[in-house]
């Protein structure tokens, strides 16, 4: 039973992602784009969920579907009219892209179906947080310090960044 | 460090002079000392050179210095010269020396001006002192670059196109020549131990048939790109015509002689038996080149271009002196780069002053000169008359060691080429002439012109310093030939045991 | 006699000083200095001819001396130029002439080129003009002989060229450099074939027989002719080139744009007869190449007769002179070409030669003088601006008709003597030559004597102002020169200078002596008939001859040929195409690599496009590529 | 949890190359963005469902998709401070317009 509300909710969940996605990108209101990506974020974050990752899924949220879906929402705001349309996509350019995706979509899809993976289903499902807090803070083998000083490094540089470049002159 | 290196390093030492020099006047100080002491430093040279002679020394090279640069290459900093040498060297001081003040009132910029034509003459000191390929090569890139600014930045006319032009066929030479002096590198010697000293590469003499064939053409055309050979000579006229007085003098006078230099020195002393295989199509390139460039400057309207296609007639009588191997051509072959050196140097700053004053270089609109500035147009006639070879001066000297030199081959077509090039002295009495005629007899043109004044000091000096020195070499050949002689018979001894 | 070398140093010396310090001076102080030097320096001449001419003969000869030589340029172990004085006696005569007539035209000048701009600059050109000459005849080897050959060139360029203002005589001065510079490219072409196969350039060895070019050349031929032929030949384009000989000749007429004591100096007296000098020095060369010497007959007399021709109906006093003076050195040149042996009967046109050298460089100087002296004083050179001078100039008068009589050869004036002796030669060798040239000195008469006529006889012209007799310094000269001409014919020429050095007399062949005396002075009647008193009939004569007038008039348009071969051909159809080559094919051709170059780069420049969108797609693209093979691989 | 694996792969192949589509055809600089937020996710979703049906023991897939989130955000704002800077320029935020660099 637990096993057929789990595949009705993957099967949801995909689809939103794949309509999503699709309408995100193909949508001539950007506002709406932006909407559209905030479903698939949180459609990801549903995904990670399913999958006992919790931490994940709740930073997903919290991070992108709760922050930058925000920034974006702003400077759409800041840079255009609500309601304009943006200009029809010229059909070569579309042609290419169109090509460029299918494309790589077939490729893509070919060698993922032809590859043997060999899953091992997950036994323990939940991962816990003392777990994950050790490897975030610890510096033996598979331990992350660095890149997570690299990272918070990388954030602070964001902001200065940031605001140099949002600063008016 | 011997002190040939001062050719290098008064240059260095005149940059850095330049550098701190704070207006126009410590400029001009700066550079007529410097060219001075150049001057001084290549006669004492000359001096040196001739004492050791006569004391006995018959080594090839004299003054023999060596540091080592870069030893897992074997590249060495060496320095030496020869008789050939040393008449360039001087000949160089004398260009300089002159160029100097015929671009005394330089403008704008002539700090700069004079910081790149130093630079120039680092290169072209550091060349003539060179007996190292690596060393030469990077001298003779040196004294490339700066032409490329100094025409773009101070020259007149389509100045832009020219500077291109010249910077990228000669560069185009170069490459040529950069895959050629690597080759005769890695040839250079049987048992392994590479060098770039020319004359070890000519003690071992290994380089093998096969790649001489290849490399030969390779260095010669490389050089010959600098000398002007046909159809390689297109540069010069424009570049010539666009480039401000004292480069035109240091670049014909001097610079040009690189390429001759090099081709004898290089191409035909490493490898002198691709010489005696393939002469014959570059004897046909170069005697191409006398009558063409002399038939070209007689319908020329442009006083610049009129001297440019005469300098190729004569650069091309220089490389097909080379060609014909034997000593009294051969000598004759660097007299007259020492004649053409001086005379056209002589030319060039005459047409900069002239042009200087009428703002014009075309001879359709200008005549009667001689009224209006009697003392350059008396100059420019002497120089014509250099040009032409008249005796006395030292065009004929050359000319006359060039003919006599490879008339001593009898096979027919080293005689149809020896007519041939011998009639360039017919025409270059007529493109001479018409020019005298036209700038310095005659009417006045234009009447603006009578208001015009005649050269003042530094312009005579300039043009005192060069006729003097083309009337030494014209009245008293005989040490300079023989200086050359000596040094020249060794390279075609050399060749001449291939035949 | 070693002084000799100051007759050459001092005329340098005196250039160097007047051209380089000549604007400074005073033009007296110029004049001074230049004729002063010229003074000592024919002074000195005087003594060595005495000199040489006294010392003792050896085996019969006057020995060939060197007073002087050093090497100046050596090309290979046998070839090297040297400079020196080589004193035989035909250089020693030259030596002579060219100081005694240098002089003169120094002392004239003085008073024709009064007040004249650039009086200094033209002293200064006759000292180096002197200095060439001199350097010339008294060369020891070929080669100084080339040297020297150039530099009297380049002299007589800018004497020529010395009313530079004037565009007539920059394009005369041109004209004449380039002409003989053609010729000297034989000559030089010529010394290399002789040096090369002699292995000397000495005249003394060529000379003496020790090398006979006939023997080195033996058995090489080229087009059917012996090289030793084509040598002397070409040797001898130079000699005809500098002497005016047919076709060579169109440059003296021209060059009389120059001042007159200049025509007199360089294109009457020394310069032009370079070429007989020449080819007098090599004559023991010539002698072996007998096919040689008979294209110097055909040339040489070809050439008098057309000058001939030409000068009787020439209008200008100098032009005449002029083709006088072409005529007149045919005549040496044909005397040598007629001899065929160094002795015996055969050499007398050698003696000939040189005496006709001589005598004709004093009479012709005196007959430019002369004209220059009336040109001075009537400010024309046309013979319309005459008539009647002889009333206003006497002694200009006598003096230019005792130099007419003497070129038209009436006793006892010295062009008898001379020519009488050429005619001989002529005579000896072959009666088509003797009578050929008994017309042309008949002819000679005639266009002297309608000359004189026209100037000093016939109707007077108008003038501006009377016509004076020219000063003191002009007119010295002048009766120096008659009294010369007068006598030089009893010089016992045939003791200093014959071809084998060999001393004889001279006798006179009465035959044809008095043949061209009738001649002459039928000529001169006629002459006298047609121009002595103003009337009709030379118009009348003219007109019966219409054609022939106008083609010699027009010097059977010879300059025209010239010119269309210089302008329409050289330039328009070699010059130009090559220069529009150089620029349109060899260039383009250079400028056509650069262009590719920036084209392609222009090219490929748009893939570059800056569209971050195009990149991508291009980058995924090629990735999807890349994949794609590489599945394919697998 | 008996999803088969290649359905999540599936799905982020979808999402993955709608945004190369959008990336290669939008003009505006925010849908470009969007669209390189949606591959960025795509990839994320990849790493983590890699970990966990392959390495389901470690936690290196995990922590990469964590960072890739961080890196994202820190991304995006500047990307939109660019942006909006760029609008601030030239009133506009096509990426046509942007052509000043070029060549």
């Amino acid at each position: 039973m637990e096993q057929i509300a789990n595949h009705i909710i993957f099967f949801l969940l995909s689809a939103v992602i794949v309509v999503c996605s699709i309408m995100a990108v193909t949508s001539r209101r950007i506002l709406r784009a932006a909407t559209y990506l905030l479903f698939v974020l949180f459609a990801t974050a549903g995904f990670y969920f399913q999958l006992d990752y919790h931490f994940l899924g709740a930073v997903q949220i919290t991070i992108y579907a709760g922050g930058i879906v925000v920034l974006f929402v702003f400077a759409i705001l800041l840079t255009s009219k609500l309601g304009e349309k943006s200009d029809r996509i010229s059909s070569t350019k579309r042609a290419w892209g169109l090509a460029a995706a299918l494309l790589g979509a077939l490729i893509c899809g070919y060698t993922l179906c032809t590859h043997d993976f060999f899953p091992q289903f997950a036994a323990d499902g939940e991962v816990d947080m003392k777990t994950l807090g050790h490897a975030l803070m610890g510096m033996d083998k598979y331990q992350y310090l660095l890149p997570f000083e690299a990272v918070s490094i990388l954030l602070l540089a964001c902001i200065i960044g940031g605001i140099m470049i949002a600063r008016k002159r | 460090m011997n002190f040939l290196s001062l050719f290098v390093l008064i240059p260095l030492l005149m940059m850095g002079g330049l550098a701190l020099a704070r207006n126009m006047k410590q400029i001009r100080a700066v550079a007529a000392v410097g060219s001075s002491l150049q001057l001084l430093l290549a006669a004492v040279v000359m001096v040196l050179f001739l004492q050791e002679r006569a004391a006995g020394n018959t080594a090839e090279m004299l003054f023999i210095a060596d540091t080592v640069w870069y030893a897992p290459l074997n590249i060495h900093y060496t320095v030496g010269i020869d008789g050939v040498s040393a008449a360039m060297l001087l000949l160089s001081a004398i260009v300089v020396f002159a160029g100097v003040f015929a671009s005394w009132k330089i403008d704008p910029l002539p700090r700069e001006f004079f910081l790149w034509l130093i630079l120039l003459l680092i290169g072209v000191f550091g060349f003539f002192i060179s007996i190292n390929l690596f060393t030469m090569f990077m001298f003779y890139e040196i004294a490339l670059i700066p032409m490329y600014l100094l025409i773009g930045v101070w020259g007149s006319g389509n100045k832009t196109y020219s500077a291109m032009k010249l910077t990228l066929m000669l560069m185009g030479g170069s490459a040529l020549l950069l895959i050629g002096i690597l080759g005769i590198y890695f040839h250079s010697a049987a048992d392994g131990n590479l060098t770039m000293n020319i004359l070890e590469i000519a003690r071992n003499n290994a380089i093998p048939h096969e790649a001489q064939y290849y490399l030969f053409p390779l260095t010669f055309v490389g050089f010959g790109v600098l000398g002007a050979m046909f159809p390689f000579h297109t540069w010069s006229p424009d570049g010539h015509a666009s480039a401000p007085t004292a480069v035109s003098m240091l670049h014909a006078g001097v610079l040009m002689k690189l390429g001759g230099y090099g081709c004898f020195r290089v191409a035909m002393f490493l490898m002198p038996w691709a010489a005696t295989q393939l002469s014959w199509i570059f004897l046909i390139l170069t005697g191409i080149s006398v009558v063409y460039g002399a038939f070209s400057a007689c319908v020329q309207k442009d006083l610049k271009y009129i001297n440019a296609y005469s300098s190729v007639s004569h650069c091309g009588l220089v490389l097909f002196a080379l060609l014909m191997w034997n000593t009294t051509a051969m000598t004759g072959a660097v007299l007259q780069m020492l004649s053409h050196g001086l005379m056209t140097a002589l030319f060039f700053a005459l047409i900069g002053m002239i042009y200087g004053r009428t703002h014009t270089r075309d001879i359709r609109e200008m005549g009667g000169l001689m009224k209006i500035m009697p003392f350059l147009s008396v100059c420019y006639v002497i120089a014509g008359l250099a040009s032409l070879g008249l005796p006395g001066l030292s065009g004929f000297v050359a000319e006359m060691t060039v003919f006599v030199g490879s008339f001593q081959w009898s096979d027919t077509f080293h005689r149809v080429f020896t007519i041939i090039a011998c009639t360039s002295i017919v025409i270059t009495a007529v493109y001479i002439l018409r020019v005298v005629g036209k700038l310095l007899y005659g009417a006045v043109q234009d009447e603006h012109h009578r208001s015009l004044t005649d050269a003042v000091w530094f312009e005579r000096l300039s043009a005192i310093t060069l006729i003097v020195a083309v009337a030494a070499i014209g009245m008293a050949p005989g040490w300079i030939s023989r200086l050359i002689g000596d040094s020249m018979s060794v390279i075609s001894e050399r060749i001449l045991q291939y035949i | 006699m070693e002084y000799s070398l100051i007759i050459l140093l001092l005329p340098m010396l005196l250039f160097f000083v007047l051209g380089i310090g000549g604007h400074k001076m005073s033009h007296r102080t110029a004049g001074l200095l230049g004729t002063g030097g010229l003074f000592v320096i024919t002074a000195l001449s005087y003594a060595v001819a005495a000199q040489y001419f006294t010392q003792p003969r050896v085996e019969g000869i006057y020995p060939t001396l060197i007073p002087f030589h050093i090497e100046w340029l050596r090309f290979t172990e046998w070839l090297h130029i040297d400079l020196g004085i080589l004193l035989d006696p035909i250089s020693v005569m030259m030596l002579v002439v060219i100081t005694t007539v240098s002089c003169m035209v120094h002392l004239y000048s003085f008073g024709y080129m009064h007040g004249e701009m650039g009086f200094q600059r033209y002293y200064a050109f006759l000292s180096l003009f002197t200095f060439s000459m001199l350097g010339l005849v008294v060369a020891t080897n070929i080669f100084q002989m080339y040297i020297f050959w150039e530099l009297v060139g380049v002299s007589s360029y800018l004497l020529i060229g010395f009313y530079y203002t004037k565009p007539a005589a920059v394009s005369a001065s041109k004209k004449a450099f380039i002409v003989t510079r053609f010729a000297d490219l034989g000559f030089l072409l010529g010394i290399l074939l002789l040096s090369y196969y002699t292995k000397t350039f000495d005249f003394a060895v060529l000379t003496s027989g020790e090398v006979s070019l006939a023997a080195t050349t033996a058995g090489k031929t080229f087009l059917g002719i012996s090289v030793a032929s084509w040598a002397m030949a070409l040797v001898f384009m130079g000699g005809a080139g500098k002497s005016a000989m047919f076709p060579l000749h169109i440059w003296l007429p021209d060059a009389m744009e120059g001042p007159t004591p200049v025509s007199a100096l360089i294109h009457a007296a020394t310069m032009v007869v370079a070429g007989v000098y020449l080819v007098a020095r090599l004559f023991p060369i010539y002698v072996t190449t007998p096919e040689v010497l008979t294209m110097i007959t055909v040339i040489g007399a070809v050439t008098a007769l057309y000058a001939a021709v030409v000068a009787c109906v020439q209008t200008d006093i100098k032009r005449v002179l002029a083709f006088s003076t072409i005529s007149q050195i045919a005549f040496m040149m044909v005397a040598l070409g007629v001899t065929t042996e160094m002795q015996g009967h055969g050499a007398l046109g050698y003696m000939a030669s040189m005496f006709h050298l001589f005598t004709h460089a004093m009479f012709k100087a005196l007959l430019f003088l002369g004209a220059g002296a009336i040109i001075h004083s009537v400010h024309s050179n046309e013979m319309s601006a005459m008539g009647g001078l002889r009333k206003y100039m006497p002694f200009t008068h006598i003096t230019f008709l005792i130099a007419c009589l003497a070129i038209s050869g009436i006793p006892p004036f010295s062009g008898f003597f001379s020519k009488d002796e050429i005619l001989a030669a002529a005579f000896e060798k072959s009666a088509f030559w003797g009578i050929w040239l008994s017309l042309v000195a008949g002819l000679t008469a005639f266009y002297m004597f309608r000359l004189y006529y026209n100037i000093f006889w016939g109707e007077e012209a108008h003038h501006e102002h009377t016509p004076h007799e020219a000063p003191k310094t002009m007119t010295i000269p002048l009766m120096f020169l008659a009294a010369v001409t007068c006598v030089a014919g009893f010089i016992p020429f045939g003791h200093f200078v014959t071809a084998g050095g060999y001393s004889y007399d001279i006798h006179l062949d009465w035959t044809v002596a008095s043949v061209s005396i009738v001649i002459a002075l039928a000529a001169i009647v006629l002459a006298t008939w047609l121009y002595m008193r103003p009337n009709d009939k030379p118009a009348r004569m003219a007109d019966s001859m219409r054609r022939l007038h106008t083609w010699a008039y027009h010097r059977f348009y010879l300059d025209e040929v010239y010119m269309f071969v210089t302008h329409k051909i050289i330039f328009r159809r070699i010059c130009e195409p090559i220069a529009w080559f150089d620029r349109h094919v060899v260039d383009a051709t250079m400028n056509l690599m650069a262009a590719l170059t920036q084209s392609a780069s222009y090219r490929i420049r748009t893939l570059q496009s800056g569209r971050l969108q195009a990149y991508a797609t291009v980058f995924l693209l090629g990735a999807l590529f890349i994949a794609f093979v590489l599945l394919c691989v697998w | 949890m008996e999803i088969p694996m290649i359905y999540y792969v599936v799905v982020s192949t979808v999402m993955f190359f709608a945004g190369v589509y959008g990336f290669v055809t939008r003009k505006n600089l925010l849908a470009i963005l969007i669209s390189l937020e949606l591959m960025l996710n795509a990839v994320d979703i990849n790493f983590v469902v890699f970990n966990r049906y392959l390495f389901p023991q470690q936690l290196e897939g995990f922590f990469f998709t964590l960072f890739a989130v961080a890196i994202a955000a820190a991304e995006t704002a500047i990307a939109i401070a660019i942006i909006i800077n760029i609008y601030r320029n030239i009133r506009n935020i096509k990426v046509d317009d942007l052509d000043k660099m070029k060549y």
